[in-house]
């Protein structure tokens, strides 16, 4: 691998881990769609590197895939639910922006910790888009758990999907890929689905737990 | 021969102890008597009490059943069957080993267990206050009792009285703290056993603190009877209870003449006529208790016992 | 290729897609027990027929009497969805259009079981552990109420990250393994793995078995992942309730224990007894404490699931041939056992017309026989005898309390409390002053008795060949 | 052979347990089953009977059942062999008293299945000679009596009494597991043979002998593990209470001897001190419980507690004198902790049933509400009154003897060289002392409140004897009590080869001594004859009956009750039982179970009725189990907020659980 394509790879896996950052940093719904969109247009630059240097021509299905539903198809159907269910435009995020930020560098250090350690036998691209990856992933399952709107937390499952999918086109020769691109693609429809048809607006995090009695029968008082 | 000798040696014992025992009654009551400045019945007056009693028609409740007219006659069989064990004359009579320190004590509990039991037949809150104190007192008391037997079985190595009374006399005893403590916790013992001031007052049963008379308060005619000898029996058996287990000297030990016997006849009976002497002495010295002094008073004889029991590990080391 | 491993595969799928054709719930109920009973035969012909091992597929040991497991579960289940199925219709909960989905979804959740235990490919393992999970998640939300649909949201969100986290774990091991193995197939094919163990980089399959154990974790519903677990019990149709607690935990810690003989071939790697055991305690005393508060009888017994899950999950964590013993004895009875409760719950919910525990009271006076079936059932799974549980118990604490006092006390306390709770619930529902309908049943007694006569076998006899094979796995997973 | 047929019995129980399923709903179930119970008791009552006087003994029998890879095993040695003589006699009068009894059963389904079930459990656990066998009988046992406890399912008090059974049942089955986890080492010997070879370090002994003593002793009823006991043994029909409270406690002890006497057989001084002073203070709270009693099946109950601190002080004797190798006083307590065993079966059994006699007759389990049963229920009257005197350990019946025995051990403590012991003997002696006082009060309380007086409601008043199967139970029960309280001789011979199993020595031979005395040591230091003791009761009594009748008058006149001249007609003037009670509770019981009397007097010239109230707090609930059961509880309501979580929280939990565990690997190397 000559380091002109190490470079590479590393500016793309670099810059969706910019790019998960920014994500946390936002807070408002359609921004955020935006940036995840950009995020996966990224993504599917990563891999169609990969799969150029790689010279495994198959997984530029997997960047097809990304480009053309991660970065069109999903944004444009989750920006519809939006408008169609009314949801809050402003982000309820848990805890503030400061925050979380600096729990993501947290996260980051902590990747970086645990990846940069194995040198045995990885190739040194693989360990970087690994450490690039994992911080991803774990910025993708920090989001999910610091906003309370269903779509914002759709968003931060599909910015970890993201993650995943750069680590496995890192990962040399992975058998399989390709169809699990596609069923975590399936997935995503899934819940994006899911959200539209049963209405699961603030379902996601009913704080208000009295609501709740009237759905669900093991609400219990002391006995 | 030796067998109608042994046999009749064990007859005589019975015999003495139910003959002696109205007696003792006698001369306390006379004593008693005399020192409140009273004249007092004749010595032989509950003799006639007895004799008279049995004569009388007895006079049951309605709802008495069997156990009502069987427990007289089986708290005197009691009471006089452990009488008869323990040695009064002589010791290492024929059936002597039959039942040692523990099981007379035991015996007289069957003899109480009875009582309390006819005295709740009739259904009379009198009945059932006597049996309720009398079973008090007695839980009270068991434990005293037994440190004293345990006391007794160290320093003797052994629980048969006749072997107790042998030991004493022959053995090197000498005067040990302990067993004067455990003559006093004894004495206590014997006190709220027989239902004597300060416990409970023999002589009356219109105040509302007795206990005994309270139980036998419906009995009349000889079932009364039986139950007054039970009585007298109980005390003379206690007296020769002390005699055996703390002064047993003068009796008859390894020979088995009838010499032998007489001498300790002699030394028995003057010995249970101090006694007689002794307690109303003592009794009118001290007034009766309320019911829930008791455990003061008893309480204090199982201490008494406890601390000698401890002084006895003290002397022969640990 | 005409091994049975085929027909094992080839059968559900066949059958998920015909079900789905057929409108006819009838034809589908009885199309289902007949697939479920053919996959059975297929499995049990398994026993006779030569073992494979490809870098796809593998049969051994460890396998073969899970497959068995699996199937024989799923065709009783069937066989009692079958019965269980009709009433729900008769009352209107379910409408035959969603019994077509819910028939075929049966079958691809036993493909995909199947699919994931015969898997020597770790990628292919993690494929059929996901699709059995998201076809469960469907099924879970069929009733349709806002209930059942809160319990599939919920499955669905936490399955989902739990399924990325486990291919996350997948990648790494991949990766730990290509520099050894090379690249493709060869590189995620099981046995292989587990053969080169020794070579790989500890770090970072220490680093890979965390995310596994999370992922993997997240279906056996080990606190503090469990979260979807009692819900999903609770709202779904009572065969899926038995299905899932009897099958797919199962499964879940299947793909968890192979992962767990890799690291344990490797001496530097993580200590993962450690976390397991931890995992396990907590699981158990979690779900000791939580019993004592339920309502929802379905939802009481899902929380006992994660407690057994925590007991076996400690189990394999202490290791040892008598742990792992008793570990894949709890697996199995576990499945048996707390499926025939569901079974016997499910009819027990229909007959009352409620799942609340309250208001289901002395039910050996009006139902005697599914009084009997449920205390049985309870009894079972209290660990009592003369049922198997005992057994896998009583070889659990002895071999752990003499190797670690302390973690048995443990393990013992969380065992009493969760026993406390179960007794002090199912005796208010058995006995007291009968409340709710004493109408008559419609159930099928068959598959719950079989299955409590099996665990009772279990801890009075468990046949030799039976013994030698638990043996052998148990030496497997060291 | 014995073992054979032991194996057979238990086959045969399960058999009629699976027959009484089937036939339950017929009219004749119930005699059809009680009677195969006492055929098959009887055959295995006369095969123990064999196997211990002809020393047929120590044959292994191995199971292709039970634990995979070794198996089970059976074995009857001396110990099991006298045990399974006191189970299958006590479940031979319970079958003789059930084919009577219960005819009257509202629900024999719920009955007659679990109790050949109960009594095929006990006999298996006495054979077992493996941990894992022993333990699958043991919690059989307690399964089957704890559906028996359900019985009666929908009293409420019941369904608690079974809960707190079964839950402690399980603790200490726990605890027993633990035990033999530890006997049997990390490989696994579960085998008895195994484990007694296997010597185990001072360490290891200890901790085996606590979890035993809190296993087998909580299932025994050793206070403060007994909570259950009163509260279950009453809630079973009337002869299972018998089998609880007379045999299922003498297996637990059985349990108990079996770990610490034969598996581990290194008993140390200070194990010896626990058992003694567990079973001292058992033995006089146990009583201390019963006197407070008003619901006469809970007395009785109460009153077992007592008797296994009886038990558990001669057990802890033969520990403490094993343990300083005086074999021969060893032999003397161990001998009088089992002829206890032996002899509380007896009477315990009979009380029972007597109780279930009266329960059946009037209705009514309140001994306030009852009174003057004497002249309505003559025969049971009879024998409960020797039931009661038994009990109270009274000459010249059989409790007494036991009881002779263990104070006889008792005067022997002093000579041990363990200055704790030397101390806790004679205190232990007085404790017991004091208990057999209590126990008299307790007794004379409950006859005197029950049969005696005037009836004190209708129930009472309309009561009539039992049918004659029940009527034959107690009194063969009763015939027993003296027949082992007369000529306990043989008896204690019989005990010799157990006893000599378990502390290498045994009592003097006793069928050699003149006039069938009994003597625990040596003639010098201690004898006791019941025969002639009763033949000089009945020889006085006799004759003075016989002098005073035919000598003074017989004459007998009917009146009404003088009562000191203040009769009272109303009924409720009468001495209750807790009015009788009243002084001991007040000296011995205010400061151990704050007790709480109040009296509410009415305003004068009111019409409203006084009242009492008396409130009863049991220092075990108080301190041990009330918080604890709160602490759990309150620990669940706290917990239980995790169901109610959003899923972003339930996310929140697994982000966190896998960051530590990322934390562990960074941190890892």
């Amino acid at each position: 691998m000559t380091s002109l394509q190490f470079d590479i790879a590393h500016l793309l896996a670099g810059g969706m881990l910019v790019l998960s950052l920014l994500l946390l940093y936002q807070d408002r719904i359609l921004a955020t769609l935006n940036v995840f969109a950009l995020q996966a247009i990224v993504l599917s630059l990563a891999v169609a590197w990969q799969a150029y240097v790689q010279g495994a021509m198959h997984l530029m299905v997997t960047a097809l895939i990304a480009l053309v539903v991660k970065g069109f198809v999903i944004p444009a159907a989750l920006n519809r639910i939006v408008y169609r269910l009314g949801i809050h435009r402003e982000i309820e995020q848990v805890i503030g922006a400061g925050p979380t930020m600096l729990t993501g560098l947290g996260l980051i250090a902590l990747s970086i910790l645990l990846v940069m350690p194995v040198n045995v036998g990885v190739t040194a691209l693989a360990r970087e888009d690994l450490a690039f990856a994992l911080a991803v992933i774990l910025l993708g399952l920090l989001m999910m758990i610091t906003r309370r709107n269903a779509v914002t937390q759709i968003v931060g499952f599909m910015s970890l999907e993201n993650g995943l999918i750069l680590a496995a086109t890192g990962a040399r020769g992975m058998p399989l890929v390709v169809e699990i691109s596609v069923a975590f693609s399936i997935l995503i429809a899934f819940s994006v689905f899911g959200i539209f048809v049963f209405r699961i607006r603030e379902r996601f995090d009913t704080v208000d737990l009295a609501a709740l009695d009237r759905f669900r029968s093991e609400r219990s008082t002391l006995q | 021969m030796a067998m109608i000798y042994d046999l009749v040696a064990q007859g005589l014992q019975m015999i003495l102890v139910l003959a002696v025992a109205p007696f003792i009654l006698g001369v306390t009551r006379k004593v008693k008597a005399r020192l409140l400045r009273r004249i007092g019945p004749p010595l032989l007056q509950p003799y006639r009490d007895i004799w008279k009693l049995m004569h009388k028609e007895a006079v049951m409740a309605h709802d008495a059943s069997w156990l009502y007219r069987g427990t007289p006659y089986l708290l005197f069989a009691t009471t006089w069957v452990a009488a008869a064990l323990i040695p009064t004359y002589s010791t290492g009579l024929l059936f002597s080993w039959s039942a040692d320190l523990i099981a007379i004590v035991a015996l007289l509990a069957t003899g109480r267990f009875a009582l309390a039991l006819a005295g709740m037949d009739v259904g009379t809150a009198f009945g059932g206050i006597g049996s309720s104190r009398e079973m008090l007192i007695a839980s009270l008391a068991e434990p005293a009792m037994l440190l004293v037997v345990f006391t007794v079985s160290l320093v003797a190595g052994t629980t048969q009285l006749s072997a107790i009374a042998e030991h004493m006399i022959h053995g090197s005893v000498g005067l040990r703290v302990s067993l004067g403590l455990v003559l006093f916790s004894f004495i206590f013992v014997a006190i709220a056993e027989n239902a004597r001031i300060p416990i409970d007052n023999p002589a009356t049963h219109l105040e509302l603190t007795m206990v005994h008379e309270a139980m036998v308060l419906e009995y009349s005619g000889r079932h009364l009877a039986m139950i007054e000898a039970a009585a007298a029996l109980k005390l003379t058996l206690y007296f020769s209870l002390l005699v055996c287990l703390f002064l047993p000297f003068g009796m008859a030990t390894g020979d088995k003449s009838p010499l032998a016997f007489a001498i300790g006849l002699a030394f028995y009976l003057s010995k249970i006529m101090l006694l007689a002497v002794l307690l109303p002495i003592a009794e009118t010295a001290v007034a009766k208790m309320r019911v829930f002094r008791y455990p003061v008073f008893l309480g204090g004889a199982f201490a008494t016992a406890a601390l000698a029991v401890f002084l006895l590990f003290v002397s022969q080391g640990f | 290729m005409t091994s049975p491993l085929t027909y094992l595969l080839a059968i559900p799928a066949a059958a998920t897609l015909l079900l789905g054709l057929i409108a006819h719930y009838r034809i589908g109920a009885l199309l289902n027990v007949l697939a479920s009973g053919a996959t059975l035969v297929a499995a049990v012909a398994l026993l006779f027929a030569d073992r494979v091992r490809t870098d796809i597929f593998i049969i051994d040991d460890f396998n073969i009497y899970l497959v068995i497991l699996t199937a024989f579960v799923g065709f009783t289940t069937s066989i009692f969805s079958a019965t269980y199925i009709g009433h729900e219709l008769e009352i209107g909960k379910l409408t035959p259009v969603f019994l077509r989905f819910y028939h075929a979804l049966y079958q691809a959740m036993m493909a995909a079981m199947n699919l994931a235990l015969v898997s020597n490919n770790v990628g292919l393992l993690w494929v059929g552990v996901e699709v059995a999970t998201l076809s469960t998640v469907m099924m879970v939300g069929i009733y349709r109420t806002p209930e059942a649909i809160e319990a599939a949201w919920k499955y669905f969100i936490l399955g989902s990250v739990g399924i990325a986290l486990a291919f996350f774990g997948t990648i790494l091991i991949y990766l730990v393994a290509q520099p050894v193995i090379g690249e493709g197939l060869p590189a995620m094919a099981w046995d292989l793995l587990l053969r080169n163990g020794a070579a790989f980089d500890a770090k970072l399959l220490s680093l890979a078995f965390v995310f596994l154990l999370v992922g993997y974790g997240t279906k056996i519903g080990l606190a503090p992942f469990h979260a979807w677990l009692p819900d999903a019990h609770a709202e779904g149709p009572t065969p899926i309730s038995a299905v899932l607690s009897g099958l797919l935990l199962n499964v879940a810690l299947y793909a968890l224990l192979r992962f767990k003989m890799l690291l344990a071939a490797h001496p530097d790697t993580l200590n993962v007894g450690a976390i397991m055991i931890a995992l396990g305690l907590i699981s158990l005393i979690f779900s000791g404490f939580m019993l004592y508060r339920r309502r929802d009888i379905k939802r009481l017994f899902a929380y006992s699931s994660i407690e057994h899950m925590g007991i076996m999950t400690f189990a394999f964590g202490m290791g040892g041939p008598l742990a792992n013993f008793a570990g894949l004895l709890h697996m199995t009875l576990h499945s048996l056992i707390k499926s025939a409760i569901f079974f016997a719950v499910g009819h027990i919910a229909q007959v009352k017309g409620t799942q609340r525990i309250s208001q289901i009271r002395g039910l050996s006076v009006t139902h005697p026989v599914l009084a009997v079936g449920l205390a049985l059932g309870v009894i079972a799974i209290a660990g009592l005898p003369p049922f198997g549980m005992f057994l896998s118990e009583f070889m659990l604490v002895t071999s752990s309390f003499a190797r670690q006092p302390l973690l048995a006390l443990v393990l013992v306390a969380g065992l009493l409390i969760a026993f406390g709770a179960l007794v002090l619930r199912m005796q208010d529902v058995l006995f007291g002053e009968p409340n709710g309908p004493a109408g008559g049943v419609k159930a099928s007694y068959i598959p719950l008795f079989v299955h409590l006569a099996l665990a009772l076998m279990a801890g009075l006899w468990l046949p030799e060949p039976m013994v030698n094979w638990f043996r052998a796995v148990a030496a497997q997973l060291g | 052979m014995p073992l054979r047929i032991g194996l057979a019995c238990v086959v045969a129980y399960l058999v009629a347990a699976v027959l009484a399923v089937v036939i339950g709903r017929w009219r004749a179930a119930p005699a059809v089953v009680y009677g195969a119970i006492v055929a098959i008791s009887a055959a295995g009552l006369g095969s123990a009977f064999f196997a211990l006087v002809s020393d047929d003994l120590n044959t292994r029998l191995a199971l292709p059942l039970g634990l995979p890879l070794t198996g089970g095993a059976l074995r009857i040695d001396a110990l099991s062999a006298f045990f399974l003589l006191v189970v299958n006699l006590g479940g031979l009068a319970a079958g003789v008293y059930g084919i009577g009894y219960g005819r009257h059963e509202r629900s024999p389904l719920r009955v007659l299945p679990y109790i050949p079930a109960y009594l095929a459990g006990m006999n298996f656990v006495l054979m077992a000679d493996d941990a894992f066998t022993f333990l699958v009988a043991w919690e059989f046992m307690s399964l089957a009596s704890w559906i028996l406890v359900l019985a009666d399912h929908r009293r409420e008090e019941n369904a608690r009494a079974a809960y707190i059974y079964i839950v402690m049942a399980s603790a200490g089955t726990l605890c027993l597991l633990l035990a033999f986890g530890l006997l049997a080492g990390p490989h696994g010997g579960y085998a008895f043979t195994a484990m007694r070879e296997a010597a185990q370090p001072p360490l290891i002994a200890g901790l085996v002998f606590l979890l035993a003593l809190v296993g087998a002793g909580s299932k025994a009823g050793l206070v403060p593990l007994h909570i259950w006991l009163p509260l279950a043994h009453p809630a079973a029909p009337s002869h299972v209470s018998a089998l609880m409270s007379g045999v299922m406690t003498k297996v637990a002890i059985y349990g108990f001897i079996r770990i610490v006497f034969d598996l581990v057989n290194e008993p140390a001084s200070w194990m010896s001190l626990i058992v003694i002073a567990f079973g001292g203070v058992t033995a006089v709270l146990g009583v201390l419980y019963a006197l407070l009693q008003q619901d006469i099946k809970r007395l009785l109950a109460y009153s077992t507690v007592e008797n296994v601190g009886i038990i558990f002080v001669g057990l802890g004797l033969a520990m403490a004198f094993r343990a300083h190798d005086m074999a021969v006083p060893a032999a003397l307590a161990m001998t009088a902790a089992l002829l206890h065993v032996l002899n509380h079966s007896f009477f315990k059994s009979l009380l029972f049933f007597g109780a279930g006699a009266v329960v059946h007759a009037s209705g009514e389990r309140d001994m306030e509400r009852l009174g003057g049963l004497i002249r309505r229920m003559p025969h049971t009257a009879i024998v409960f009154l020797i039931g009661c005197a038994a009990i109270s350990a009274l000459p010249p019946l059989n409790g007494f003897v036991s009881e002779w025995m263990t104070f006889q051990a008792i005067l022997v403590g002093p000579q041990l060289p363990h200055w704790g012991l030397k101390l806790i003997v004679p205190t232990v002696g007085a404790l017991l002392a004091l208990a057999a006082a209590f126990a008299a009060a307790c007794f004379v309380k409950l006859f005197g409140t029950v049969f005696l007086g005037r009836a004190r409601t209708a129930a009472a008043r309309n009561a009539h004897d039992v049918d004659r199967f029940s009527l034959a139970a107690m009194y063969a029960l009763a015939a027993l009590c003296f027949l082992s309280g007369v000529v306990p001789g043989p008896l204690i011979d019989m005990l010799a080869p157990v006893a000599h199993a378990l502390v290498r020595a045994r009592m003097p031979e006793q069928s050699g001594i003149a006039w069938l005395s009994i003597v625990p040591i040596a003639a010098s230091r201690s004898s006791y004859n019941g025969l002639i003791i009763l033949s000089f009761l009945i020889c006085s009594g006799v004759l003075t009956a016989t002098v005073i009748h035919r000598f003074a008058t017989r004459a007998t006149r009917r009146s009404a009750i003088w009562d000191c001249g203040y009769p009272d007609p109303s009924l409720v003037t009468q001495y209750s039982g807790s009015s009788f009670v009243m002084p001991i509770r007040r000296v011995f019981g205010a400061a151990l179970f704050d007790i709480r009397e109040t009296v509410e007097m009415p305003p004068p010239g009111s019409a409203k009725p006084a009242r009492f109230s008396l409130k009863v707090f049991d220092p075990a609930w108080r301190f041990a189990y009330g918080p604890g059961t709160r602490a759990i509880w309150t620990a669940a309501g706290k917990l239980n907020r995790l169901q109610f979580l959003t899923i972003r929280r339930y996310l929140m939990l697994v982000f966190a659980a896998l960051i530590v565990l990322l934390i562990v690997v960074a941190a890892w190397r």
